[in-house]
């Protein structure tokens, strides 16, 4: 097995206790920490600060700052920088970030010994941060931005979207949205449960046939006609044998996969036999896409080695 | 009973009290080696107006004594033991299935884990399973308890659940037999017996539920601890023990008969099941035994020391054979048959049957119809035999990516025929037939072996006398197993795989003999009882005979009585449809196995 | 050997006939020792607990259980009919209302607001037991039923389904080997234990199920007639608890059979008696026949009370019916008892008989294949 | 009109290109409303300049003016595209239907930029209610489809249709058996793509079944989802499958719930769940991207008989690798219609196949075409093949594509 992400859990530290040994792992973690930060300059992420300022002249921003401009804003900007540059200055809130980070990454990475708590508590910041993230992230793209703009577009200008034309007016076709999130929201209510399932149904329905056309069509259609190629394959100097075998070898690896997903009848005979061709067929595929898979994975773990390593411990 | 020393028993006697006859053997060392001497038989005195078991357990010993010119019952009624030179025996032993056999109501909670292993465990101890309760078995609890109320077991198996695993649902089985209060089926002045085999956490809540009084609960070792493993022994044993402390106990006269044995007397087919697994460890072979009845079919097997046995009730040769023909379906059974029958006549034929048990066949036609419904019987009772004995359900798989496409669920059967080594066959179809090539062409129409093939039948059904002696002497067990109890018809050679009808199969040659079979053939050279051969075996591409397709088998095949079977006709068989060409094909096989030669050459010769 | 044992029918024209009446739970005997029944005398009686039927309701209305208490209209304890309404939803603006009915008539037990589901319970199921013959009680088992002996006339049959049932005797055909047609069946049959001859056929039994008799009995019956009648094809001899509204019993076998001579002729010689018949079988360990039992108002002469042959004795000159092919239902008279075995047509090797046949031939019959007739 | 058009255009690139004498300018600019679009699509073709050889062009701007309804004056656009050199065609995709619009394309090369050449016409494209293009792809959709509902008809008439033997489907039972004689639980896990996604949908069916095998077995079934629709769906389907089983009573809608949209969130979420509860029976059915290793490795580690099925071909050799039975891509789908045994559903599985054959059937004589064409050259058979190709199974419409070479033909000599 190709596995190396996960191992077995070991069942004796099922992460029920918060024991000795966690403790003297903490301990010796605070203590690397302390070395690696005076030692190595552990995380520490030096920026420059610059200030932006914008005014506001005949309608219009100019750079810089403008006197007798209607408006001016400015703010400042960092840019991590190596330490020895000169204005550099300690980010105390990037270090935090660094830091945090690498702390996560390695309660993460600790799954490697079983599931503790350092994990746990990772995991329930991830989670827990994400599902607010999207929640808000959903808020302001679904809510606001596409059924409030649409539908009260003044007020939604005066509260959260200033940026908003004022040629956007009340447009009817979502109320549709809106009458179908109600019922959605309708399962909170203890009776009439039944509600809530027409609008899943809707959202179901639409997609399945939504989905129906460009699936015949680019999964059905878009792929025999890229399969079909004359198995008589000529070059510069007339007939090649090799790319004939080859456009053979897919046309009839091809057919050999169809008939594996032939469903309504039993694999035996002569169907039998083509379906195992297919097998073959599927399975030097997976194979490919495989290594293919594990060499992305590997490239993201090397990502999170290099933060440790690079940016964290400044050891690269 | 004190343990002997093997090596000195040098006269066993063995007898089985069936529900009708009691049979008695003697086994004696002659020569250097264990042989079934002798036999008796006298009609079972279980019921009234005898009520004592031990009166025909006494006839029949006391004929074999004469036969024997050996006193095995002295002036007392009681069986001479220890032996001396002329008189008693050193051991005697019994098996029991008067009054019905052992019959037991099992629970488990799923139907096809843990109950099917509370059913095997079952089975494997020789009882009836009358029925089988499993949280997912579709019925309500008030039907279960309902049906629980209607059987009337000698003992309720309880499992279920894993150690460690389901606490509720084995409880919940509990709560459902508890309040149904099942009545054992003999005497009602005793506690129903309940063998608990479940979740060893569960075990005090179950002992709880059963506290109420009325039952006498037993706990044992969980028989599926993992669901991995099975571990049928403990429940087997405490089967046994049940069976003897109570049910037996509740038979008239085996108290006494009990003190007599020198091994615990076992429910016969346990008995059968227990010779059958000796025979195949000793030998290191698969076996599959069979034994047809009038109303029900025994099947056992044994493969790779894994043993199972199937009860199908209903399937059986007088009593249900209606049964069998609504199952098979009458045209299914006439495919056997080579020549026009009027289904009409045929279907009151059966009936009559059904109605007076104990007739035989007088005409060939009619034993020809006989035995085709026996090849139904027997096949319908392998199919139900190979569901039966599966893998176990519900365990992870261990995959690698070479497994992908060959993704095999749980629960496929074990039954191998290929890897089938030895079938044997017992029951009057089989073992009275008028000639052992019908016993032979049934086995291999209705079993289908493939690869090669030993058969052989059971002469005088005395595997259980061998299995309880198994208990004590395996060795003699085996030996007379081998010399006396099994007649050996012979050999199969049966092609599988991709057989074309009318091209060649595959050829042999042994002894000097050679010859080649082609799709739909079959051919019977004479090995005579007690020989051995070399065979070479060269099949043809895509045919395999037990080294693969196409690959060449040499091994050492056995004679018998019939000789041995070339069968040229493909797996699974198949028979034409049309029904003129499906006479003139099984015409054809009759004629080239010599199925109902004799009374050909006695006309000729007239 | 010049005898053997071989089992038969009992055809007797007088026996002391004793039959157990047990209730299948414990409840009430209605009558002490001494006591002179008639057939449908009721000798004993309880009350089953009656039929659980639990009703789904969530399932039924496609609501989750705890919702269903709204919509159930009945409370515990109530009793309801078929077609009652048990529950409704509220629908939309009380348009669109699903109407639960109740399916069965009983009392409501629960109904769970867990589970969502409805208990109704039958009512108690009446068990009387009947006194099947006429006779005078003998025995009283308290609380479970009794013992009733007769002296009786007594037919057993080899086959028959249905229960248990009584009625006058009457001869639908003339003579043992004629077959029971419908025509042969006449209105005034309602309730009687009508006997045929030979094969009975389905139009007969029809006709006899229209005409409402208690039951029919002839020599034979054909397989595809009893299949058509029952619905299904027999696996097990095993019956008694059918419900045609006929006790249908056949006396000789499956097939075209004539009734034994002597059975026919004792049915006749009692037509227009009452009889109490039943058809259960039985053909496993434990043996049961169908039979037809005929209470005899006065012991008739026996003889001189000794049988001409030992019960179960194979002997030369006695009459046997031959149960199975070639000579199937043949009756004919044992006239050599070689002991050596003999090889049958089949190859078998078994123990024989010769039998005289009718037509004057002898025949070889395998042991096992003849009947004797019980006298 | 037209007059004032070039007077407007001309206008717009003097005051761009100082020097475009040297460059000479497209001929013959023509301008077609393109067919079967919504009507936002106009085709604009014209030869090359003279100067398009050896480098002397390098591309081509297309520019365009448009002319409101109530107004008769042009709204000068501008450039709206241009093509490298040689390049004839150009396909306007921002047009407004109803719009009357005026078209003009202009050579520019190393030398400067040319007049500007104007369509002789102006145009307004429209909408066509049918497009002609995907009538092959209407006829195949409806015979698909027809045949899939004549076996329904035909399944549901009682017609036998078997289906062959899905071992993962087969195992749906055992691993939820197992659970239950375990006491432990049933995790299942519909994917990370929200129910838009069609994989979410077929794992939402397999649901179904696996929760009312669950319910018939009274296991205890967990259902941790990426996406609130999914969790919504997720347990009205749950809750109709324990419904339909006769368990309503064990149904607990908080063992369906909602963890986190974020994919690896989410992953570690029912990892640690995993690790935690052990449950003894895993489904993993839908969309998976990354975390079908993590996942099915750590139901591997804990003992679960686990069943995958997606069809996404990235993740299934490691489901096929940790998990005890997959369901590869179209027995995925398939899945539903097996383990119901619903007559109509089986009617589609055959009904699809059909399909396949149909697809088998098409590519074969689609490649014998194109092999007979390539070792005969005749223009006929290419004609064949490439009518499969660009009409049956392209957007060229049922006219065979002879008819529209006629007219290219001119362009092309």
């Amino acid at each position: 097995m190709a596995s190396a992400s996960v191992t077995n859990a070991n069942s004796s530290n099922d992460g029920s206790g918060f024991g000795l040994g966690w403790a003297i792992v903490i301990g010796i973690f605070v203590v690397f920490s302390i070395g690696a930060w005076f030692a190595l300059d552990a995380g520490k992420v030096y920026t420059l600060t610059e200030t932006v300022t914008y005014s506001q002249v005949d309608d219009a921003w100019v750079s810089g700052a403008v006197d007798g401009a209607a408006q001016q804003v400015s703010w400042e900007t960092s840019t991590a920088v190596n330490a020895d540059t000169p204005g550099a200055a300690l980010s105390a809130s990037r270090t935090i970030g660094v830091w945090l980070a690498a702390i996560l990454t390695l309660c993460i990475m600790s799954f490697l010994a079983g599931d503790n708590p350092f994990y746990k508590a990772a995991e329930a910041i991830v989670v827990g941060a994400s599902a607010a993230y999207w929640m808000v992230l959903s808020f302001w793209t679904g809510i606001v931005d596409k059924l409030l703009v649409n539908l009260i577009p003044d007020i939604t200008r005066a509260w959260a979207v200033p940026g908003l034309p004022e040629s956007a007016s009340f447009d009817v076709i979502y109320l549709i949205p809106l009458v179908l999130s109600g019922m959605l929201i309708w399962r909170l209510s203890p009776k009439g449960g039944w509600i809530a399932r027409w609008p899943l149904a809707f959202v179901i329905g639409a997609t399945a046939g939504f989905r129906l056309l460009s699936h015949l069509e680019s999964d059905f259609l878009l792929q025999i006609k890229s399969t079909i190629t004359p198995l008589y394959v000529t070059g510069a100097d007339g007939f090649q044998f090799w790319p004939s075998v080859g456009a053979l070898v897919i046309l009839l690896g091809v057919l050999c996969c169809l008939v594996y997903f032939f469903f309504s009848m039993e694999h035996k005979g002569a169907v039998g036999k083509t379906a195992r061709m297919g097998i073959y067929v599927l399975m030097v595929t997976f194979g490919a896409a495989f290594g293919l898979t594990v060499m992305g994975r590997i490239t993201l773990l090397t990502e999170r080695f290099d933060f440790l390593f690079r940016e964290w411990l400044n050891l690269l | 009973m004190t343990a002997l020393d093997p090596e000195r028993i040098k006269v066993i006697l063995a007898t089985d009290c069936g529900s009708t006859t009691t049979k008695a053997i003697l086994i004696q060392y002659v020569d250097g080696a264990y042989r079934q001497t002798h036999r008796g038989e006298a009609p079972t005195t279980v019921e009234k107006p005898f009520a004592d078991v031990t009166m025909g357990v006494i006839n029949s010993v006391t004929e074999i004594g004469e036969l024997a010119g050996r006193k095995l019952v002295d002036d007392d009624g009681r069986i001479i033991s220890p032996a001396t030179d002329t008189e008693g025996c050193d051991i005697y032993i019994s098996t029991s299935s008067a009054g019905g056999g052992l019959q037991m109501m099992v629970a488990g909670v799923i139907a096809e884990m843990t109950a099917a292993s509370a059913k095997r465990a079952a089975l494997g101890a020789g009882s009836i399973v009358m029925d089988v309760i499993a949280a997912n078995d579709g019925r309500r609890p008030h039907e279960q308890i309902q049906r629980i109320r209607d059987l009337r077991p000698d003992m309720i198996l309880l499992s279920g659940g894993t150690d460690g695993g389901t606490k509720d649902k084995v409880v919940q089985l509990a709560e459902l037999i508890a309040p149904a209060k099942p009545q054992p089926r003999f005497g009602s002045d005793y506690e129903m017996p309940i063998i608990y085999a479940g979740n060893n956490e569960a075990q005090t809540d179950v002992s709880e539920v059963f506290a109420e009084g009325g039952f006498d609960l037993q706990i044992v070792d969980n028989l599926r601890p993992v669901l991995e493993r099975e571990n049928l022994g403990p429940a087997r044993d405490k089967i046994h023990d049940i069976f003897l402390e109570h049910v037996m106990a509740q038979a008239p006269g085996y108290d006494k008969l009990m003190g007599w044995t020198g091994a615990p007397i076992m429910p016969t087919p346990g008995a059968v099941g227990d010779i059958l697994q000796t025979v195949a460890r000793i030998q290191g072979i698969n076996v599959v035994g069979v034994d047809i009845g009038g109303a029900t079919t025994d099947v056992f097997s044994v493969f790779d020391e894994t043993f199972n046995r199937t009860v199908s009730a209903n399937l059986g040769m007088s009593y249900s054979i209606s049964n069998v023909c609504a199952e098979a379906t009458m045209p299914n059974v006439l495919r056997w048959v080579p020549f026009n029958m009027n289904e009409r006549e045929l279907r009151n034929h059966v009936k009559n049957k059904m109605i007076r048990p104990t007739t035989i066949p007088q005409t060939r036609e009619a034993l020809m119809f006989e035995q085709a419904v026996a090849r139904e019987a027997l096949r319908l009772a392998y199919k139900q035999h190979k569901e039966f004995a599966t893998t176990l359900k519900g365990v992870q798989q261990q995959r690698t990516v070479g497994d992908t496409f060959t993704q095999e669920a749980g629960g496929e059967t074990i039954v191998n025929n290929m890897t089938l080594d030895l079938l044997v066959a017992s029951g009057g179809v089989l073992s009275h037939a008028p000639r052992m090539h019908q016993t032979a062409m049934m086995l291999i129409d209705a079993f289908e072996p493939e690869g090669v093939t030993m058969l052989a039948k059971d002469s005088i059904f005395m595997m259980p006398h061998l299995g309880v002696l198994a208990s004590v002497h395996p060795k003699a067990a085996e030996e007379v197993f081998d010399r006396d109890c099994l007649i050996y018809l012979g050999t199969c050679v049966a092609a599988a795989g991709n057989v074309k009808a009318g091209k060649p199969a595959f050829s042999w040659s042994f002894n000097g003999m050679s010859g080649e079979i082609a799709g739909g053939e079959m051919e019977l050279v004479d090995l005579a009882l007690g020989e051995t051969a070399m065979i070479t075996l060269t099949p043809v591409r895509g045919v395999d005979l037990g080294n693969g397709p196409g690959k060449k088998v040499e091994r050492e095949i056995k004679g018998g009585t019939v000789g041995v079977i070339f069968d040229g006709r493909g797996r699974p068989l198949g028979l034409p449809e049309d029904r003129s060409s499906c006479q003139s094909t099984v015409q054809g096989w009759i004629d080239s196995c010599a199925m109902y030669r004799e009374e050909e050459e006695t006309a000729a010769a007239v | 050997m010049a005898k053997a044992y071989t089992p038969g029918l009992l055809v007797t024209g007088f026996r002391e006939h004793r039959c157990r009446r047990i209730l299948p739970i414990a409840g009430e005997v209605n009558v002490s020792i001494g006591d002179v029944v008639t057939a449908n005398d009721v000798v004993a009686e309880t009350n089953l607990p009656g039929d659980v039927n639990p009703v789904n309701l969530a399932n039924q209305l496609s609501m989750p259980a705890s919702d269903v208490m709204d919509c159930v209209v009945v409370n515990e304890g109530d009793t309801v009919a078929v077609g009652d309404v048990i529950a409704q939803t509220k629908g939309i603006f009380g348009f669109m209302k699903t109407s639960i009915t109740s399916k069965v008539a009983g009392t409501v037990e629960t109904i769970s607001p867990v589970t969502g589901q409805m208990i109704v319970r039958g009512a108690p199921l009446p068990v009387q037991v009947r006194a099947y013959i006429s006779g005078q009680v003998v025995n009283v088992l308290p609380g479970e039923g009794c013992e009733i002996e007769a002296n009786v006339a007594y037919v057993q049959g080899i086959f028959g389904v249905g229960g248990e049932t009584a009625g006058s005797i009457k001869m639908a055909c003339s003579s043992h080997d004629e077959e029971l047609d419908a025509h042969h069946i006449t209105e005034d049959m309602a309730g009687a234990v009508v006997v045929g001859g030979a094969r009975m056929t389905a139009a007969a039994v029809a006709r006899a199920r229209e005409v409402a008799a208690a039951a029919i009995v002839s020599g034979g019956i054909d397989d595809a007639d009893l299949k058509d009648m029952l619905g299904y094809d027999l696996g097990v001899a095993i019956t008694g608890r059918e419900q045609l509204g006929i006790t249908v019993i056949v006396t000789e076998g499956f097939g075209e059979i004539a009734m034994a001579a002597r059975t026919f002729e004792l049915l006749k010689s009692y037509a227009g008696t009452e009889a109490s018949v039943n058809g259960a079988t039985q053909i496993r360990a434990g043996v049961m026949r169908p039979e037809i039992v005929i209470p005899l108002e006065s012991t008739p002469e026996v003889g001189d009370g000794k049988r001409k042959y030992e019960e179960g004795q194979l002997e030369i000159g006695r009459p046997v019916r031959v149960i199975r092919d070639p000579y199937f239902g043949i009756i004919g008279e044992v006239s050599d008892l070689p002991s050596e075995p003999h090889v049958l047509g089949s190859g078998s090797k078994a123990r024989v008989l010769e039998v005289k046949l009718p037509t004057g031939e002898h025949a070889i019959v395998p042991r096992a294949n003849v009947e004797l007739i019980e006298e | 009109m037209r007059t004032l058009m070039i007077a407007t255009l001309t206008a717009c690139c003097a005051c761009v290109a100082q020097v475009h004498a040297q460059v000479a300018p497209p001929t013959n600019v023509k301008t077609a409303d393109a067919p079967n679009d919504v009507g936002n699509q106009v085709i604009v073709t014209w030869e090359t300049s003279p100067d398009d050889v050896d480098g002397g062009v390098t591309s081509y701007v297309v520019v365009r003016s448009k002319v409101d309804t109530d107004e008769s004056t042009p709204i000068d656009e501008g450039a709206i595209g241009d093509v490298p050199y040689g390049v004839t065609t150009f396909i306007d995709e921002n047009a407004t239907a109803g719009t009357t619009y005026w078209y003009g394309v202009r050579a520019t090369g190393s030398a400067g930029e040319s007049a500007i050449a104007q369509a002789e016409e102006s145009v307004t494209p429209t909408m066509e209610m049918i497009n002609a293009g995907k009538i092959w792809f209407l006829i195949i959709m409806v015979t698909i489809s027809g045949v899939v509902i004549l076996y329904v008809y035909h399944a549901k008439r009682g017609g036998n249709i078997s289906v062959r033997k899905i071992a993962g489907l087969e195992a749906v039972s055992e691993a939820v058996g197992r659970a239950t004689e375990m006491g432990r639980e049933v995790l299942f896990v519909p994917g990370i793509l929200d129910i838009n996604d069609i994989q979410t949908v077929a794992g939402i069916t397999v649901l179904s079944n696996v929760a009312k095998t669950a319910a018939e077995y009274d296991a205890r079934l967990e259902v941790p989802t990426a996406r609130s629709l999914v969790m919504t769906t997720a347990r009205e389907t749950v809750q109709a499958a324990y419904l339909g089983a006769g368990r309503p009573d064990a149904y607990d809608e908080n063992r369906i719930y909602y963890l986190t949209d974020e994919q690896f969130g989410y992953t570690a979420g029912v990892q640690g769940k995993m690790v935690r509860d052990k449950p003894a029976a895993c489904f993993y059915m839908g969309a998976f991207y990354a975390e079908s290793l993590i996942l099915a490795e750590t139901g591997n580690s804990i003992g679960a008989i686990q069943v995958a099925g997606t069809a996404m071909p990235s993740q299934l050799p490691f489901f096929v690798a940790a998990c005890d039975y997959t369901l590869i891509g179209e027995e995925f789908f398939a899945a539903s219609a097996y383990l119901s045994d619903d007559p109509e559903q089986l009617g589609s599985l055959k009904g699809q196949d059909v399909g396949k054959v149909i697809a088998a059937g098409l590519l074969v004589l689609g490649c014998l075409l194109a092999t007979l064409g390539a070792m005969t050259g005749s223009s006929g058979i290419d004609a064949a093949s490439s009518y499969i190709k660009d009409n049956i199974l392209g957007k060229a419409g049922v006219m065979p594509a002879m008819v529209l070479h006629i007219g290219q033909e001119d362009d092309t000599e």
